[in-house]
């Protein structure tokens, strides 16, 4: 990266369902959070990019940019929507990284928002597979949790991943989430809890699924020369982006996402890192499958051993590589495009040391992942607190 | 406020969906379905003429759907599979018959069935799902 | 700008109903027919960035960005959708050009795609008003064609603009259209077919309004490194976007968008040019009041004379400034993700001097506009072959 | 396939669409419908409070929509203006009554009227429209 570039204010809405509030109150609430917590002024903001998967079918509204800049009074600044399904706020966040690189721009607001529970039942379900392939996935009945659940069945059995393993992932998001004021589910969940909740799409069940949630999320991005002047300011070390087909079935291999290996891999080599030197991580958890793959994909163990990697607790709070050390999305909420700007959010908070009960001790350098749909698109984020070195 | 298939596209994709229809590039002998009007292997050196699957493959992964989306409701609950074709390509598609039956690895071949009532004058939709081939053993 | 940034290849399908053909077909022709014009292989191609308004609605299909690099054959890529209704593809466009100019990429394909076929009659102009603000227009029954109505009522009342001056903008962009081989509509209309046409919304007739369309546009965009060792580049000088309320009524003036205008002035002093300096111009006329009031915002005319500037012919193609030379939204139709890359790549056309019977003699400079919505998104592009003098 | 507003969206806006309840920020005066819960001019200095309209105020521009979207079917042709209310915001809204007596300048007063059927269990939307206020001579 050649102009630097650092979060030097984070915020999101409590998570949850929101009846009595519109996507445009809850994108302005957390716009305001987050320069609150920048310690800059609106007038300071030059350009706006927003995250948003569905507001055209959830709600029925496009041109969400030029909505969110309006009632957050960031008129007439450039305000962008990005969609790119469950990644849309990291690939928001990605091109305003970009944005400040080129010195287009030196303060940037990147927001993500849905409002998902304006919609109910099989039309949420429905609308959610927009991120899938719609005439060829959802035309035979396919679901969001049917595409997990295919992947999940191949990982079971070609690696002997085990539902236990899976219910695992939930049971550990849930207990870290207890913590986070904010988090849409705050109670403990037990792996016989899982097994025996709703079948959803066989082997997943009700707890293995995230919820749908209503949310925004927003942080303040600002070149070098800005955040110098400004508290502990989080370096952006790296963001990738990195695409695979739109439907599940046109990929050679379902037990991994080869986007987020893709990704990962520009990662580690813009930033001369290795998975060995991420302190805490934030892992796409939409389905508890999809974090067990994760783990493999960003090279936290071998492949095919996420299962057990999780079985064994290393990604528990004090363990090995903390992971949703807030709750991950299955226990704080997937407003999808909401989501990569929350994860992004609380892993600034982890590296500044600001998680109070949540917080890992002595973490410096983060990751995060924000997968799109079952995998089309992934986004990887390092953020570091100063300068992030190899631990070896 | 599912999407309901509209005129066009159900009749654009009609053929496809009724006779397994894809497309192959005789240049890099890849066969496409979906089909692709355009060889992403081949770019502009492609030729890329119709192709008729014959619908038998095997199954690389399944799921049962409990919780469908709009539209679905009363099939529910049904087995979609990714099935990868003999002629070497993947797709999703329902299973018909017993759940309990339907294992990684076990041959499926195809069944014209109705898929559900859709689109602007409840159109109804039919199109091609599968079933277990009898008296096979699994292989995984 | 820093790093320069140059088009090197552009290419759009037909535009038009294409009953038969998808979304994916569209972008992927428009793809291949840019990157053939550009003389680049595939294996270039760093980036997707794709505008498209509506295909969550259109067509229930959201990931747009996944989808069309999948079917271009352009994985594992990053591919992003950006949308900003109208204006998504020159969004998208000028994303593109910040990501060049920061380094991160070297060479872009930047499109725009739209399948609005699919839909019929009312449902397809309740999606379109997505791009106006659902809770507090369309819910009182606005359209599209409603709001530029609005507009059109005041701009006579305040200025004295004629119905006859707002069809000659149609006639003159039918008259531009008939010579261009992918335009919708190539046949020459008069002021007597516009005013006896079906009322749409009063005071704007079926001729006033842009149609609905099917289509696909790209370029491909590259450093200044690679641009040189290419044919004739034409070279990005200044993309500038500026947002304004969603709702017209929250406005304080109906005749001009604010937009437009924030947008022109940055690009003027970003390049050192002014209106006077521009060869070429690629105008927004999804409604012929559209255009007029462009011509004032972008400083062609004065404000309140675009009716009449229009009438004085000034802007036909071998006068003052030859406007929509290749027939404008009006007759190539207006796929609504697909126009803003659609103009880009017909001003690319003019200044390389390829535009044969269409072409403006000795084009050096131009600029293209593309308005998202009724004005809540605007987006100002200037485009020179070689470097571009202020012409006093 | 237009959106249908859904049973939880009816509810939010509906307060403010049968009474015309808006918000006022204290801090700078500023009123605004649809209400915002934030000033965007006073940001964390403001006062944002419930404020009704009165629902009176003039024509600031109108069209008479003759090509309605999905759901307006039966009510086209109709007329909709721009309306600057007399406490100093503009929003959008239908007017009643002859078209060839409306113009620009023209004062209007509020009137409870049905819009359309829509959303979940064919809800009908009820909400304020506007009709001319008699006896007055326009004002441009
Ligand atoms: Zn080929
Ligand atoms: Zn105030």
């Amino acid at each position: 990266m050649t102009r630097r570039v650092a979060v030097v204010g984070v915020g999101y809405t409590k998570f949850g369902e929101h009846w009595e509030r519109s996507l445009r109150d809850l994108s302005t609430e957390a716009g305001a959070l987050a320069l609150a917590d920048s310690k800059l002024d609106g007038k300071d903001i030059q350009a706006l990019y927003v995250g948003n998967m569905s507001a055209g079918r959830f709600i029925g509204q496009g041109h969400l940019g030029a909505l969110a800049a309006e009632y957050a009074g960031l008129l007439p600044i450039p305000a962008t929507r990005f969609e790119a399904a469950c990644a849309s706020s990291a690939v928001a966040f990605k091109n305003a990284c970009i944005a400040i690189q080129s010195g287009k721009y030196d303060v940037i607001m990147a927001a993500g928002a849905e409002k998902m529970t304006d919609l109910m039942g099989t039309d949420a379900i429905a609308t959610l597979m927009g991120a899938g392939d719609q005439e060829w996935e959802a035309s035979v009945g396919l679901t969001f949790a049917g595409l997990y659940a295919l992947i999940a069945r191949r990982h079971m059995a070609v690696y002997g991943t085990t539902r236990e393993q899976m219910a695992m992932v939930s049971v550990n998001n849930h207990k870290n989430g207890v913590l986070n004021e904010r988090a849409q589910f705050r109670y403990e969940i037990t792996v016989e809890q899982v097994l025996k909740s709703a079948m959803i799409s066989d082997p997943l069940t009700l707890l293995d699924c995230s919820p749908i949630t209503d949310g925004a999320a927003a942080v303040i991005l600002v070149s070098e020369e800005i955040a110098r002047k400004l508290d502990n300011p989080i370096w952006v070390l790296s963001t990738s982006q990195a695409t695979d087909t739109l439907a599940l079935h046109n990929r050679a291999s379902l037990t991994g996402l080869n986007a987020t290996r893709v990704a990962a891999r520009k990662t580690y080599q813009e930033t001369g890192l290795s998975s060995r030197d991420i302190d805490v991580a934030e892992v796409h958890d939409c389905f508890s499958i999809n974090e067990i793959i994760a783990l493999e994909d960003l090279g936290f163990c071998e492949k095919g051993q996420g299962g057990k990697f999780v079985e064994d607790g290393k990604i528990s709070r004090d363990s090995e590589i903390p992971v949703n050390t807030t709750g991950g999305l299955k226990s704080v909420g997937h407003p999808v495009g909401a989501t990569g700007i929350r994860q992004l959010a609380d892993l600034t908070n982890q590296l500044r040391g600001r998680c109070g009960p949540m917080q890992v001790t002595g973490a410096n350098t983060g990751l995060a992942l924000n997968i799109g749909g079952s995998g089309a698109t992934a986004v990887v984020s390092m953020l570091a607190n100063g300068d992030a070195k190899p631990k070896r | 406020m599912v999407h309901k298939s509209s005129v066009p596209l159900y009749w654009r994709l009609q053929k496809s969906r009724y006779t397994l229809t894809g497309t192959k590039c005789h240049t890099c002998n890849t066969v496409y379905f979906p089909p692709k009007e355009f060889c992403p292997a081949c770019r502009r050196k492609g030729d890329i003429r119709e192709f008729r699957f014959s619908g038998r493959g095997k199954i690389i992964s399944y799921t049962v759907i409990r919780v469908p989306p709009e539209g679905f409701e009363k099939y529910t609950p049904y087995t979609v599979a990714i099935i990868e074709l003999d002629e070497g390509t993947r797709l999703s598609g329902q299973v018909v018959g017993n759940p309990e039956s339907i294992d990684i690895g076990r041959k499926v071949s195809p069944v014209f069935r109705k898929f559900h009532e859709d689109g602007p004058a409840g159109l109804i939709q039919y199109g091609i799902k599968f079933e277990l081939v009898a008296e096979e053993t699994p292989l995984k």
